[in-house]
């Protein structure tokens, strides 16, 4: 089970400063992120991938293919939304924000 | 079947009890009469109940196979599930629509012909809009109109389809289809639309984050899952359908990942991972279909999960807008242990999305559709960032944005607790799911390297999200709506009627304006001659009276001689 | 029979139409409520004979059944006249009735000046 | 032995009481007598009704003399009908003349009202079963004359001229048909009407003094039944007649004097002289059809509701010429059904009236506004008849208008079926105008409290309202008479 965001089991509520806040600890995070990343490309040859496909077959495929793809996905998203965006009250003030709860 | 009740009516006509009951008696009524539905359907036997002649056509009201039962106990589950989230709520009108809601979807998944699905779908719609309209906002109630339209709309193609069909064939049995004449074309529509094909996908994004905290959980889970089935069912091995899938599959992500209202980016990862049940009904293989209902059922788990986690924090926060929250990990630490694992079972091993999409996965790459099968690598690494790493990361981990609030309420903590013990359970012990599908295929999900492959996938993925928020690339989250196809019929088709209408009113009025003056030219010409003064209706003197019987012996007689 | 024949061996028709037709005439022509009911009586009255000219038997005497009368006239025209004039006679003591009362109302018995009447209440 | 002389007894019991009635003098006595009287005659023509349908035609020859010289009561189911017709609709009106009559200032001569009441009724039904042509003459003129004294004795000063004016057309109209009796005397001999009818092909039917007592027999009947051109006295009579003598005039004289026309037109001259030697049918439809539109027309600028009603009646009685003039067994079938459902519907509708012209004594339409608030039974009754006037399914109205459109639709005469609808929607303009006054506007300030008609002007009027929707609903009874009636006819032809 991992994420990368890892919550500690004990935080408790309320104002106490919960594990997370100091950003050293955050910095832990992602570079424990990166740790495993490279772990799991280091495992790429010594396991039989039963490929599909030709480029399923390239070393680390599943690796380096997703993180294109969510890097792509993001920056293109990002470029996208600049064209697409619009006010709140682009269709006449027919859409709330949500806000009220029930 | 329960004392002799068809599985869907059983719902549906229980709810007619709701009102009469107060307080904790209602709630226990209406959890337990799911309850007793899933265990009235987990002793059926398959088969086709009730059948009765329709003038000419055959209907087959209930029909109980394979592929229905895997979606009726789903259906039941999440109905039970909806009904514990929601019952810190007793709007009535809400649990009333909630509960019809469920029944009318899981009728129209036993529905064995097209009349009686026809009865199902509309009352889905129809019970459904009021899920959205109890959230009582304007934008509430005009999304739900807009959604209305879209649904009953869907449903008169499905009955023109019917009838076509019934003309042509001679009857309403509802079995697999192929694409040939109108009648098919027609109906592949209107499931299309309940499935959020692109272009009839605005419906989603945009009538779900309206609805009420509890509606969307209700929402999420039976029209689109119904409408998978019914295209499982109609036309399995569609080619068309592969392609139609992989788009689905692809372009709402670039939506949810710049959405700001969290629950319409779930709503967008919903129709994102639609697009993964569609392709696999378009390969259509035995592993194909096992791998959609697989699908579909592990997704209503994770999705409703998500959304009650999404609900939990509107219900709380009062706003799911990404700009106005974070940081409430400290004040929500179960709701957010709880969206870690929704977020997880999309796709991670040890969980329910898992051992699920792999069938289709395996299935496009088997019958060799590279270029799919791409797109939904593509697809399903995007979908765990964006519904998964970023939901949980902007409600729960992002900046503080100050916000404090209580836990969510006990029964919404209880249903997210069950729901996800079922992702776990089914994750973790995948045989048991395996066994519910309809085809029974041999299929071990944890091969060492499909786990390690998808395990460097998801690291990936989240690698690639850290960089970006490290290095602040990740686009902040505004204040503001993105287009999408619906703008066509929201903001072009208004304009383009008023002024057709300018142009033609003047020409009406005018014409409308003569016909008035003719008609009462007409009357009082009338009037003139008819009216009490007028020559017809004046009291005659006799003589004027005899003179008329003289000349009318005259004239008669005039004819007989000549 | 010719022409001339034709016209005075049936004298009494012409009669009968002619005392029809200055009936019918008085009834439509004149505004006065007696005059048309004397009008309405000349126009009976033709019917009368045309029906007695009907049993008129040559030769025939008046139709009583006694000794030494064998050819007479047909009684069942007779008779049905005798009805027609009850009915005549009736109808005219009717509309004279009806006239005495409309004159107790409206003060006229000419048919224009009640019609102006009703005309104006 | 008595059932041995029911056609005979039907004629005598109101003849008899009628005299009865004035030697009573005391109000009270004079309607039990008047009543029961009717109530009999009623109860005979049921028998004799039951007993056609069983046994064919009844023939009675009165004082024993055989039918070509004696008089002869001869019922066939045509006859019986019009008798059934006319006694029903008698019995139902005559308890209504006992509440009527206090408020139309009649109230001491009611005895008098009640022998001319009975001696209409009298001469109706002696029209309608007697056998022979001079007969039927004298027995119009008796039911003619007391219909002119009931007209006489309404309260408004104009029922006075109505009454003259109906008097001098009804003259005009018997002397007519009593010379069309005479020319056909003069051509066959003798006076029995089915006698004529066999000894009419000897005097030929080119004989011009058949042609000609067929023209004025035509005339002289169409005279009294009001068809278009010569229906100007009956507006005014039965506007300003007692509502009770509307009512009842209404219902039966006109569907009377139809008889006339039919029997002789079809029973004594036959279809074949009538229709194919003589061009009658086409300016019977036109007329008809003129009937059917031109009337209405003027019942919907009408603003007293009596009025509109006799424009009304005038135009239904186009339909029924309309149904004659088909010259077939389905369009005949119409006719004589129209006549049995037209006297449910303005009996209703006139009783109704009465009720309303009781307690506010108007029948303005304004003075109507807003009545349906404080007389709810009674403006129910009046939207329950209009009902069956339009046509409306479920009630009387729409069997014979149904009819009526098969037998154009047999014919194929299509338009004919148009303008039948379309009068009907003219119908529905004058009598919703009604309704719409009664319902919709809110009452004149001077009539705020107007107490319901009492019991015995509703009874009747809700009971012939029942007998609309019966009939509409139950039609094998007058549908059945009706069918038997006109093939009778045309097959006697």
């Amino acid at each position: 089970m991992n994420g990368p965001k890892h919550t500690s089991a004990s935080s408790s509520s309320g104002e106490k400063q919960s594990w997370l806040d100091d950003t050293q600890n955050i910095d832990k995070i992602f570079w424990g992120v990166i740790f495993l990343s490279v772990i799991l490309m280091l495992l790429e040859p010594f396991y039989y991938k039963k490929p599909y496909f030709s480029f399923e077959g390239s070393f680390g495929f599943y690796g380096w293919f997703s993180f294109l793809a969510c890097a792509g996905l993001v920056l293109v998203a990002r470029s996208l939304g600049r064209v697409f965006e619009r006010g709140e009250e682009y269709y006449d003030a027919d859409r709330n924000s949500g806000e009220d709860n029930r | 079947m329960l004392w002799g009740i068809p599985p869907g009516l059983l719902l549906i006509l229980g709810v007619l009890l709701v009102p009469l009951l107060p307080g904790a008696w209602r709630k226990a009524y209406m959890t337990i009469l799911p309850l007793a539905g899933l265990w009235a359907l987990a002793g059926a036997e398959t088969g086709v109940f009730y059948t009765f002649t329709f003038f000419t056509y055959e209907i087959a009201p209930v029909r109980i196979d394979g592929l229905s039962l895997v979606f009726g106990y789903i259906f039941h589950i999440a109905a039970i599930l909806s009904v514990v989230f929601a019952w810190h709520n007793n709007d009535t009108v809400e649990q009333m629509a909630g509960l019809a809601y469920a029944g009318s979807g899981i009728g129209a998944v036993f529905a064995g012909d097209l009349i009686t699905l026809f009865i199902y779908w509309e009352a889905m719609a129809t019970t459904s809009v009021f899920l959205i309209w109890a959230r009582r906002s304007d934008s509430a109630f005009r999304a739900g109109m807009r959604y209305l339209i879209i649904q009953v709309g869907s449903g008169v193609l499905l009955l023109s389809g019917a009838i076509l069909m019934a003309h042509q064939t001679g009857s309403v049995a509802f079995d697999k289809m192929t694409l040939g004449n109108l009648a098919t074309w027609l109906i592949l529509i209107a499931f299309g639309i309940k499935c959020a094909f692109p272009f009839f996908h605005n419906w989603l994004p945009d009538a779900y984050p309206e609805a009420s905290v509890t509606g969307t959980v209700f929402l999420s889970a039976f029209t689109t899952k119904c409408a998978v089935y019914v295209l499982a069912r109609g036309f399995p091995g569609t080619e068309l359908l592969i392609y139609v899938g992989a788009a689905m599959a692809a372009f709402p992500l670039f939506y949810a990942a710049i959405e700001n209202d969290l629950r319409r980016v779930l709503a967008y990862s919903l129709n994102n991972q639609l697009g993964f049940m569609v392709v696999g009904v378009g390969v259509g293989s035995a592993l194909a279909i096992n791998g959609v209902a697989a699908h579909a059922f592990a997704h209503i788990l994770y999705k409703s999960l998500l959304f009650m986690a999404m609900g939990a924090v509107l219900y709380r926060v009062g706003t799911v807008k990404a700009s106005e929250l974070g940081g409430l990990h400290k004040s929500m630490p179960l709701t957010t242990i709880f969206c870690i694992i929704g977020a997880a079972s999309i796709s991670t091993p040890l969980f329910a999305g898992f051992i699920a999409k792999s069938l289709t996965l395996s299935a496009a790459a088997k019958d060799g559709y590279p270029v799919i099968w791409l797109i939904l690598m593509f697809a399903s690494a995007g979908v765990f960032l964006v519904s998964g790493v970023k939901i949980v990361y902007f409600a729960f981990f992002a900046n503080d944005g100050g916000k404090r609030c209580k836990e969510a309420p006990l029964n919404m903590q209880i249903a997210m607790g069950l729901t996800a013990i079922l992702c776990v359970v089914i994750g973790v012990y995948s045989p048991w799911l395996y066994s519910l599908l309809p085809n029974d295929v041999a299929y071990e999900p944890y091969t060492l390297s499909h786990v390690i492959n998808q395990l460097q996938t998801l690291i990936f993925s989240a690698l690639a999200f850290a960089l970006l928020i490290r290095f602040k690339f990740y686009p902040p989250a505004v204040n503001s709506i993105y287009l999408d196809f619906d703008i066509t019929y929201r903001k072009w088709l208004p304009v383009l009627y008023k002024w057709i209408v300018s142009l033609v009113s003047p020409g009406w009025k005018s014409m409308l304006q003569d016909l008035r003056n003719g008609l009462h030219r007409m009357v009082a010409y009338m009037f003139r001659h008819h009216g009490p003064e007028g020559i017809l209706a004046r009291t005659w003197p006799t003589g004027s009276m005899a003179l008329w019987v003289a000349l009318l012996l005259g004239g008669f007689l005039l004819i007989y001689y000549s | 029979m010719g022409d001339w024949e034709f016209i005075v061996g049936h004298y009494n028709y012409w009669i009968a139409i002619f005392l029809a037709m200055t009936g019918l005439y008085i009834v439509i022509a004149r505004g006065n409520l007696i005059k048309k009911l004397v009008g309405l009586n000349v126009f009976q009255s033709s019917v009368f004979i045309l029906y007695i000219s009907l049993a008129k038997v040559e030769g025939g005497t008046a139709p009583i059944l006694a000794r030494g009368i064998d050819i007479y006239s047909n009684p069942l025209p007779h008779v049905l006249i005798l009805t027609a004039i009850v009915v005549g006679v009736a109808t005219t003591a009717l509309g004279l009735a009806l006239v005495v009362r409309i004159r107790g109302e409206y003060g006229t018995i000419e048919e224009d000046d009640i019609h102006s009447q009703d005309e104006s209440m | 032995m008595l059932l041995a002389h029911l056609p005979a007894l039907v004629i005598v019991i109101p003849l008899i009481c009628a005299p009865l009635c004035v030697l009573l003098r005391g109000k009270d006595w004079a309607f039990i007598v008047a009543l029961l009287a009717t109530w009999a005659s009623f109860a005979c023509s049921v028998l004799l009704t039951i007993q056609v349908m069983k046994v064919g035609t009844i023939s009675y020859a009165m004082g024993g003399w055989a039918p070509p010289y004696g008089i002869e009561i001869r019922l066939d189911a045509l006859n019986v009908f019009i008798l059934l017709i006319v006694s029903g609709i008698g019995s139902v009106v005559a308890p209504y003349a006992r509440n009527s009559l206090l408020l139309e200032h009649i109230e001491e001569r009611a005895y008098m009202f009640y022998c001319a009441y009975l001696l209409c009724l009298c001469g109706l039904m002696g029209v309608a079963v007697t056998g022979d042509a001079f007969n039927l003459f004298v027995f119009l003129e008796i039911s003619s004359l007391s219909s002119y004294v009931l007209i006489a004795l309404g309260s408004d000063r104009r029922a006075l001229t109505a009454a003259y004016q109906y008097l001098v057309m009804g003259t005009i109209g018997a002397t007519f048909i009593v010379i069309a009796v005479g020319l056909l005397y003069q051509a066959t001999g003798t006076l029995n009407m089915a006698d004529i009818a066999n000894r009419l092909p000897e005097a030929g039917y080119t004989n011009r003094t058949v042609i000609a007592a067929f023209a004025f027999m035509v005339i002289g009947a169409g005279l009294k039944i009001a068809i278009f051109p010569l229906h100007q006295w009956l507006p005014n009579a039965y506007t300003y007649a007692p509502n009770i003598v509307s009512a009842f005039l209404a219902a039966t004289a006109t569907k009377v004097s139809v008889y006339i026309l039919l029997r002789f037109v079809f029973s004594v001259f036959g279809v074949e002289f009538s229709f194919v030697s003589l061009p009658t049918a086409i300016p019977l439809l036109v007329l008809a059809v003129l009937a059917m539109f031109l009337p209405s027309i003027v019942a919907c600028f009408q603003t007293n509701v009596k009025r509109v009603l006799a424009y009304s009646s005038v135009a239904q009685i186009g339909y029924m010429v309309l149904g004659l003039g088909f010259v077939s067994v389905a369009g005949l079938t119409a006719s004589i059904l129209h006549l049995f459902n037209h006297a449910l519907m303005k009996g209703a509708l006139f009783l109704v009236l009465g009720a309303v012209f009781y307690r506010i004594g108007s029948c303005n339409i304004d003075r109507m506004a807003g009545l349906a608030k404080q007389m709810p039974w009674t403006m129910a009754a009046f939207v329950g008849g209009g009902l069956s006037l339009i046509g409306v399914p479920l009630t009387a109205g729409f069997i014979s208008k149904w009819y009526l459109i098969l037998a154009a639709l047999e014919k194929g005469w299509w338009y004919i079926v148009v303008l039948i609808v379309v009068s009907s929607l003219i119908a529905v303009v004058y009598v919703f105008r009604v309704i719409e006054a009664a319902y919709f506007r809110d009452a004149p300030d001077d009539l705020v409290n107007v107490a319901e008609a009492p019991i015995s002007l509703l009874a009747p009027a809700w009971i012939l309202v029942f007998a609309n929707f019966y009939f509409g609903v139950e039609t094998s009874i007058s549908v059945g008479i009706a069918e038997r009636a006109a093939q009778s006819l045309m097959g006697a032809g």
